[in-house]
């Protein structure tokens, strides 16, 4: 099959713009080769070039003093003492686990996971932050099962443990489910690995598996090609991982790295080899030279095309120094990994590839990779959308039975128990996980040292759909407050913004809105943000976008992890401690939602000075041990979160909150900011309470654990047992 | 004299560090051994640690017997000296012929992972701290964990589980012994039940015993 | 009547169980295998008698739920 | 040549995939299902074009790690 002649219109087919077409031509002063059209299309695809967002993800606060590595590398990395630092990011698989729900999600876990090890960090814990249309529509049932098979299958046989996340189920997710998933790692601060290339005359090396015909641009491929009679054998195919040879690349790279032969280290990810080795001359300013007859292939008769775009898994690049390449490539055999030298970095700025003796690529480096075409897309907020905020409590019926009400919320898709999904993950291997996944955020102790680290993921999407400025800075303030309450400090955080078409105004309008907000919550509360994805283009033509879902991941530091706070009450007899104060903010609740059918009003006002108390109170008294146990209230409100600390304890409490108005819904399942319910034992209530005041955090003694019962005033009395029973069955009788 | 204990390290074993590590905590002298090597260090007792061996592939722990290492396991098994296999291990020594019956898919076709009672039954040589009747709370984590035994083979029970059995073995079977009694394999993990930072404390007497029997076969030798 | 259906990944789809069986078989020293591919073999238990009927009905549930057409590739045994 | 070879459970042995399916299937309203029992289809492609020995070999192949005579029965198919 020779390659097919470039014409303007096989270049539209590849998703480029006359404007981009026109640019081609004035760097290269001639037609591009037909690979060399692959590399322009996938390199200034929103994916590769963030063309849209760039703009908007300049103006996030990226400093901070624990801050080693922002944005721009493959993962941030954050100081975390004792020498040691925490690799992370979360990345989105949105599309691929749409169409192929188990292999889409596992390689999106495998490829989170490369993004950190690729660092020189070794990955310690996995998240995975879930979306998914109505839990009653079979469709989404079968991607349920598939995605946290997937997740579970490639992240429990590559040997890191899965210790949070989120799930949950709107419909406007049916065509466009999201799957991001997050990982980290720890690395001796010393020994980090960034994606250069630097050193005229280094060897290029490739690694892992071998090249097949993965994930290549499909639409592009099947425009471009005559068909023979291999027609079919040749079409570009949906890429599968492998998690056995991710965990020896693991180790080979781990190893590698410690002979000190190794100058710069990329994964390839997206758009594969042309990608990697791209980014990795541009960060270095030099050249790249490389023989694709040396990748080693899985498949026969492979084009350069083929070779340069498609997105294998499980492969590395790397750059080593001169002379010393035969360290790395024993180590690799001793792995039974494939390795070979590719080709070497150059003085140039340019990529040459060479294919079957000939030059099929020669296009400089950096007009491509750091130059790319950036856009300002037109924004508009979307007609209707101030309305919808509107919402005259007056006009809502008032609670007349909230036993009932609570138990129908703890039994909603969005809020009962995940244990069907986390019960799937290997929660436990590498000995590190203090608090497991159930509570707010996970624990996990930083190996060889007495520190822990929690770890959540967080994002309201009901919320961001009715205000995505408030929305994005209450998934900061949520993400921060989860890891609070286990008494560690918010160190900093990552992001995966998922939104419809950045080429409609209205979407464009939300992720303006929504980074605005994220970037005034993290600036708020010390925040860095040193790590991202985003993922425009989540619709489907004729149902709309999903809602705007700016998803984010939060790293926080616990001095010493035997003082982490679980979620869940610990004995009968202790206190019942609210923290922070109810208002009457009903906008948006879960309580709207399943009890009325109403998603409407505005989110609850956010007082980011309130919540960095309450966040500074929870870890001086976790550090104190005062805390038996801490639980924020978020979703379904305080009586959810008293409610959730029984159940999954198996212990009854007493308690009276805080009248916030005349309605009893209001005190029960408003989703006010900045509060947290804790249990301690009575003789250091007293301390607790002062301490709360020191830190000028609205705190009260509402009751007691203890008993059979889940008693919350006003007027919620219900058996433990049937509590429990009705939260832990819906996702079981759903799923199977 | 501190015991010592040989962890395998087969391509795809994800838990030889934990069971290396508590071993060492509580006090073994323990030696990592690579799956290409073909004579084993000094050793008194032997543990195949869990994991996804060779991914796992085809079934749990078909490939990994066949690694240059297990010829030197199975002549050591073949001495009477102890030998454990946890979890993917203990697929291996089935798989190996070291331990009768099978594993099969979890009756529900999930990956489980959750702490489990267990009571001891027979643990063959692993009796030093595990009399009939001790229940033990240990976390498990398999897809391939329903034990199947032979039929022309009745396994010595060495545990069962207690009220919920996370995957549907036969007779509530948690782990076996070979008829001699040196070679012990169970689905739960006792080396992720030794800190206590991390939960259950129960696998420390469980691994304890496997290193008394290590002792008593040096000291017969 | 009963019906054999084979699902197997499409060419090109990686097959990481079939190498890894292949690594393996050659480890164990046979040679002379050059290749192996894995799948799942599906035995339905049709509610009929008719061959015909039957087989439309195997390759109706190969489409419905047995084989992702994304990566997959199903037959029907005769 | 190529051989194709059926690794199935041995009929005692339950087969929870097998009843997943068939569950599945009766919930999508195919009533016509009576039973489901699954296994795996491994393809071997090996260095000889002589049936008998492709056989032969194949069966060995079996013996010796594709199937796990405990619980598992395989089939070469012609
Ligand atoms: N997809 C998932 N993977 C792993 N753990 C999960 C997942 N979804 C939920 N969990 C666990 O369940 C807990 C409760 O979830 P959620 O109610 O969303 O928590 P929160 O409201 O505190 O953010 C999470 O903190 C996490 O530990
Ligand atoms: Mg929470």
């Amino acid at each position: 099959m020779s390659d097919p002649e470039v014409t303007d219109a096989l270049a539209r087919e590849h998703g480029l713009s006359e404007h981009e077409i026109a640019l081609i031509g004035e760097i290269l002063g001639r037609r591009p080769t037909f690979p060399e059209l692959g590399i322009f299309s996938v390199m200034w695809s929103e994916h590769c070039s963030y063309k849209s967002s760039k703009r908007y993800l300049k103006t996030l606060p990226t400093a901070g003093a624990c801050v080693v590595q922002g944005p721009g590398e493959n993962a941030g990395v954050v100081d975390v003492g004792e020498g040691r630092v925490a690799v992370f990011k979360i990345e989105s698989h949105n599309h691929p686990s749409y169409v192929e729900p188990h292999g889409g999600a596992a390689t999106g876990v495998g490829g989170i996971l490369r993004d950190i090890f690729t660092m020189g960090a070794r990955p310690l814990a996995s998240l995975d932050s879930l979306r998914f249309g109505s839990l009653e529509d079979p469709h989404q049932r079968f991607l349920v099962r598939g995605v946290v098979a997937g997740i579970a299958d490639y992240g429990n046989a590559f040997g890191c443990a899965t210790v949070g996340g989120e799930v949950t189920f709107h419909p406007r997710y049916s065509r466009n489910i999201l799957v991001n998933a997050m990982n980290v790692g720890i690395a001796r601060a010393d020994q980090i690995f960034l994606a250069s290339a630097s050193g005229p005359g280094n060897p290029v090396l490739y690694v892992g598996s071998k090249t097949g015909r993965d994930g290549i641009h499909g639409a592009s491929l099947l425009a471009s090609a005559e068909f023979d009679e291999e027609t079919d054998a040749k079409r570009p195919t949906v890429q599968l991982g492998d998690p056995f040879t991710e965990k020896l690349l693991l180790e080979a790279c781990l190893e590698a790295m410690a002979t000190g032969a190794i100058v710069g280290i990329q994964d390839m990810g997206a758009a594969g080899l042309t990608c990697s080795s791209f980014e990795m001359a541009s960060r270095s300013g030099t050249g790249i030279e490389m023989d694709l007859d040396r990748v080693p292939q899985r498949e026969t008769g492979m084009t350069a095309y083929e070779l340069l775009l498609s997105e294998s898994q499980e492969r590395m690049l790397l750059v080593a120094e001169a002379g010393r390449e035969g360290e790395i490539l024993d180590v690799f055999a001793k792995w039974d990994l494939d390795a070979a030298i590719v080709g070497r970095v150059t003085d140039d700025g340019k990529m040459r590839v060479r294919w079957h003796g000939r030059v099929v690529v020669d296009i400089p480096v950096d007009p491509i990779a750091a130059n790319a075409p950036v856009y300002e897309r037109p924004i508009a907020e979307p007609a209707g959308r101030a309305a919808l905020r509107e919402l005259d409590l007056a006009k809502l019926p008032a609670e007349r039975d909230p036993s009932g009400a609570l138990l129908q919320l703890l039994a909603s898709p969005n809020l009962c128990s995940r244990e069907w999904v986390y019960r799937q993950y290997d929660q436990l291997v590498q000995s590190s996980t203090v608090l497991r996944p159930g509570g707010d955020a996970a624990v996990v102790r930083i190996p060889e040292t007495e520190r822990g680290l929690a770890l959540t993921t967080d994002c309201n999407p009901r919320w961001c759909a009715l205000d995505p400025y408030a929305g994005a800075q209450h998934a900061v303030a949520e993400a921060a407050r989860n890891a609070a309450v286990t008494g560690a400090r918010p160190l900093a955080v990552t992001n995966c913004l998922n939104f419809g078409s950045p080429e409609r105004p209205e979407c464009m309008w939300e992720f303006a809105e929504a980074t605005r907000g994220m970037g005034d919550a993290c600036r708020a509360l010390g925040l860095p943000i040193v790590s991202g994805n985003v993922s425009f283009y989540n619709e489907t033509s004729g149902e709309g976008a999903i809602p705007p879902t700016p998803t984010i991941g939060l790293v926080g530091l616990l001095e010493d992890v035997r003082h982490a706070v679980p979620a869940s009450f610990r004995a009968p007899g202790d206190d019942v401690v609210f923290l922070g104060e109810t208002r009457e903010e009903l906008g948006g609740s879960e309580y709207l939602a399943v009890r009325h059918g109403l998603e409407r009003g505005a989110p609850p006002a956010l007082d980011l000075a309130a919540e960095l108390r309450l966040q500074k109170l929870l870890a001086a008294a976790a550090a104190r041990g005062l805390l038996r146990s801490a639980h924020d209230c978020s979703d379904g409100g305080a009586a959810v979160a008293l409610a959730e600390c029984a159940i999954r304890s198996g212990i009854g409490l007493d308690a009276a909150l805080p009248a916030a108005g005349p309605r009893p819904d209001v005190a029960l399942f408003a989703e006010s900011c900045a509060r947290a319910v804790a249990s301690c034992a009575p003789e250091r209530t007293a301390e607790l309470l002062g301490l709360a005041g020191e830190h000028g955090v609205p705190a009260a003694r509402i009751g007691r654990t203890g008993g059979e019962r889940i008693r919350i005033q006003p007027r919620v009395d219900v058996a433990l047992a049937e509590a429990h029973d009705l939260w832990s069955r819906t996702l079981p009788e759903a799923l199977g | 004299m501190s015991a010592r204990v040989g962890v395998l390290m087969f391509p795809g074993s994800l838990d030889d560090r934990d069971l290396g590590r508590s071993f060492g905590l509580l006090g073994a002298d323990v030696r990592m051994v690579w799956h290409k090597d073909t004579r084993l260090p000094e050793l008194d007792g032997i543990a195949a640690p869990g994991g996804f061996s060779y991914g796992d592939y085809l079934r749990a722990g078909a490939m990994a017997r066949f690694s240059p290492v297990m010829r030197a396991v199975l002549d050591f098994a073949a001495s009477g000296r102890p030998v454990l296999g946890v979890c993917n291990g203990f697929q291996i020594l089935c798989e190996a012929g070291l331990l009768p019956g099978a594993l099969v898919r979890n009756r529900d076709l999930k990956f489980v992972c959750q702490d489990v009672r267990i009571v001891v039954e027979d643990p063959g040589q692993l009796r030093a701290e595990l009399p009939p009747g001790r229940d033990l709370v240990l976390p498990v984590k398999h897809g391939e964990g329903a034990y199947m035994p032979d039929p022309d083979h009745k396994p010595r029970v060495a545990f069962r589980y207690v009220g919920t059995n996370p995957n549907g073995s036969t007779d509530d079977i948690a782990g076996v012994a070979n008829e001699a009694g040196n070679v012990v394999g169970l689905m739960p993990h006792p080396e992720y039940a030794v800190d206590p930072l991390l939960g259950s404390t129960d696998g420390a007497p469980l691994l304890r015993s496997f290193m008394a029997a290590c002792l008593a076969a040096r000291t017969r030798r | 009547m009963k019906l054999r259906v084979l699902v197997s990944l499409k060419p090109g789809v990686l097959d990481a169980q079939g190498r890894a069986i292949e690594h393996a078989l050659r480890d164990l020293g046979y040679a002379q295998v050059n290749g192996v591919r894995t799948g799942k073999l599906v035995v339905v238990d049709l509610d009929t008698d008719d061959p015909a009927k039957a087989r439309a009905l195997a390759a109706e549930l190969c489409e419905k739920l047995l084989a992702n057409p994304v990566i997959e590739q199903y037959e029907v045994l005769p």
